[in-house]
């Protein structure tokens, strides 16, 4: 069900662990399925992020994209870092089945909560970055039966 | 290891060759339809008649009360729909669990929506059925009690006659699923106080998409299928004999083995929880410690999500079962883990192993070993989980 | 003649070898749940998508819209309740005909319990439908129109496409009981205009127990067997993976070979009518001359009675039907000899040959010699008979 490059980043996850003394740290839920992401930032004095780790607790597709939104923000300056969108880390991964998009949009809401949070610390204005949910559940469109 | 290890047998099983043996002459051969009158398909209408016989008598019930369906789920939704159309001028209440499986849940809510009332009975954190709060629910309309034999998910085998004993005594119909159960652990109708059970053929080696309702004679049941009087009138369809014939060997099969393979299958089953609850930590075992199927194992691991686990499994040759959201299709986690009172996040990390009769010990040392360095490396991948 | 000739193709068919040996990998190999996610079932899923794309392409229709069932008589019930069920705000009027499968029959009688109007369209002698009352039955509270494609016992075929057009003109949605005609004659649901179809894998040289409702895109349509997500959670069941496989291989067999099988077939049942209706007097031949089955034969035979005729060809080898109230069951002769205006003691003398693939000019040369004997025979026997 999950393409090659999903499987190799759920078997080896990149930059999985925890951040000392991290930048920015962000973590969300989503409500909907039960699942929790945790992204650490470290970024340098020229808004540069230098580092980057993960914890997460969900499904392969979740597992997979935070593996693959960590190698994407990896030495990015924070504005650029949005770019990294959850429709980037799909197609970065050839793609997620349907049921699972939902998911990648943990690792999107996952590192802005993270750049929100570096922001705050550090008293500046990300362009274009808004105050992270609580729970990034959005609509899922179902058919209805 | 190269070998598959399959354990997950309450999905579905493998067609054992000595059924397959006996279905095989019905495809090409001895292919005619039960129905005509000439010599070649008479050998078929025969063999429709022994099935019959052999799912009769494991029940302890008469052929005549044994009626061939497409699968569990037709039998589940003709047992309720066709109860409530018969006896809805008696009332419009029924009762069951809220650890039903679909076939039975989603009929309900599709009774709900016709203007029947229906109550879903709660059950313990082992998910056993609460006797005196079912003895509370009934009333003077209600027309039915469903509540399954043994659950898909945790195992956990129901009360079964002292319910039938109840519903007896207040004339209420007693239908059970026992899609899980049937050709595993013994069911006599008659000692049970049965009305209705539904079976499954591909849940005990036999076919997929043949299954059975077994309705007591003299149970006022409408058809759910109409057309052609196959099944003395009340299902109609040309009979799938292939399909019938390999229910009624896997049947007889499992009747004949039961004893001896349900000791075979609780004594690994207790192997296998005996080492998990003890070489991995934050474990639970999820069902009754006891009155479970001889096949199923339940666990819950905090920190670890149910998916991953499958996939890490997966890799090491090992099909198992979760009740995670993320692999329910749905974005809840199973009701069944719900209802027994687990947290969302305990449900996620569920994984259900069921055993097969040619599961051995190596295989499950060999999944013990493997379960625990999984368990281990998903938990330190986990924001939930702190060393 | 030592080999048994199989005349009862309408009845049920053999499965082709190419499609047993389809079917067989996924009964004891590979017959993980299709809804499991391990890669050791995901190959069933797949096997399941591709009977769907063979059995879409033929129809033309999209795979998303074929549902598969557990034969033509789910299919057909599927389609009349769960339409009644969903459009009932609309109008609570049905219009099918005379002569349709008793699946669709006792269908629509259930719903006229529910308080549904039903008008069941005359057919001409030849069995067609009247396209003027068709239309003059039409009423502001229609909410759907059955019309089989072709009829099982005379093998007539109704004018699908017309009926579509005017179904479709009116805003009404069409059904169509295409048991008899799938992988026999060229169906395209868009250019007949056809909402849903019924359809039977041991009709086709495929298996027993397994079929399939086509629902047009954008139908509202409420499921039949409530339970699991399968099929787009619309029919509940584990699959019947062996089953599916092999109706869509069975299906693309059909379909490949439709032209020179639909030619051949044809070319013989013209020789069978020809000479019956040449070398035995006193018949009559039921059905529309040109616009029938490539493979039905349906003929009566008058002074005879249909049963003693099939007892007396089974003793030859020969396989065939009647619509003689002695074979029915019920005491009444066939509904659609009598719809199309045959007397009673017509209707019992009646015999239907339906032709396969593999049947020979010689085997039809021997049948006609045998029948001409036997009809011969038991005239000599009847009491309505003087030479
Ligand atoms: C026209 C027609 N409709 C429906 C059916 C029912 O199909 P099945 O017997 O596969 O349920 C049949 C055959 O029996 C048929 O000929
Ligand atoms: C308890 C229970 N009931 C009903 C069913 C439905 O059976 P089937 O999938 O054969 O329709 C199943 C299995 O899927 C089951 O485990
Ligand atoms: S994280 Fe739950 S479905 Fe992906
Ligand atoms: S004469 Fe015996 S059933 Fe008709």
């Amino acid at each position: 069900m999950y393409s090659e490059k999903v499987m190799d980043h759920f078997q080896n996850p990149r930059n999985v662990g925890e951040i000392e003394d991290a930048s920015g740290i962000g973590t969300v839920g989503n409500a909907k399925c039960g699942d929790i992401m945790r992204i650490y930032l470290d970024v340098d004095e020229n808004q540069v992020i230098q580092d980057v780790k993960f914890k997460t607790f969900g499904c392969g597709a979740a597992v997979a994209t935070s593996s693959m939104a960590t190698e994407m923000v990896k030495g990015k300056t924070v504005n650029e870092a949005l770019t990294v969108t959850n429709k980037a880390v799909m197609e970065a991964l050839d793609g997620l089945p349907p049921v699972k998009v939902h998911c990648s949009l943990l690792a999107e809401e996952a590192i802005h909560a993270a750049l929100w949070d570096y922001a705050e610390k550090n008293h500046i204005k990300i362009e274009g970055l808004s105050k992270p949910k609580s729970d990034i559940s959005e609509h899922e469109e179902e058919e209805d039966y | 290891m190269e070998q598959l290890i399959y354990l997950d047998n309450a999905a579905t099983t493998k067609v054992n060759p000595k059924v397959l043996d006996a279905m095989l002459p019905y495809f090409s051969d001895k292919f005619g339809n039960p129905s005509s009158v000439y010599g070649f398909a008479s050998g078929n209408k025969q063999a429709i008649t022994e099935a019959r016989e052999n799912v009769a008598e494991i029940l302890g019930a008469d052929p005549s009360e044994i009626y061939f369906t497409g699968g569990g789920s037709e039998a589940d939704n003709w047992a309720l729909k066709a109860t409530a159309d018969a006896y809805e001028k008696k009332g419009k209440h029924i009762i069951t669990t809220k650890i039903e499986h679909h076939a039975i849940l989603h009929t309900c809510e599709y009774l709900e929506s016709k203007g029947f009332e229906v109550t879903y009975l709660d059950v313990d954190e082992n998910g056993v059925v609460d006797m005196g709060q079912l003895r509370s629910s009934i009333r003077p309309d209600t027309i039915l009690i469903s509540v399954m034999f043994a659950n898909n998910e945790i195992g956990t085998m129901q009360p079964i006659a002292e319910i039938g004993r109840l519903a007896k005594e207040k004339g209420i119909l007693f239908h059970t699923d026992a899609v899980q159960a049937f050709g595993h652990v013994p069911i006599k109708v008659d000692e049970m106080g049965i009305d209705m059970l539904s079976a499954s053929g591909h849940k005990l080696n036999g076919p997929k998409g043949v299954g059975f309702l077994y309705i007591r004679k003299g149970v006022k049941i409408r058809s759910f299928i109409h057309g052609g009087a196959q099944e003395r009138k009340r299902r109609a369809g040309t009979e799938n004999v292939p399909g019938i014939v390999g229910l009624g060997t896997a049947a007889r099969i499992c009747a004949d083995t039961m004893e001896e393979r349900a000791r075979k299958e609780s004594e690994l089953r207790d192997y296998l929880i005996e080492r998990v609850m003890k070489e991995i930590p934050y474990t639970r075992l999820n069902g009754h410690r006891t009155k479970r199927l001889p096949n199923n194992a339940n666990f819950s691991f905090q920190f670890v999500e149910g998916e991953s686990m499958l996939i890490m499994l997966d890799m090491a040759g090992i099909c198992g079962s979760s009740g995670s959201a993320c692999t329910s299709g749905s974005l809840d986690p199973s009701h069944v883990l719900l209802a027994i009172g687990l947290p969302h996040e305990i449900a996620h990390g569920s994984l259900r192993l069921t055993l097969g009769d040619d599961t051995t010990r190596e295989q499950i040392d060999y999944v013990v070993e493997k379960l625990k360095e999984i368990v281990e490396k998903l938990r330190s991948m986990s924001p939930l989980y702190e060393d």
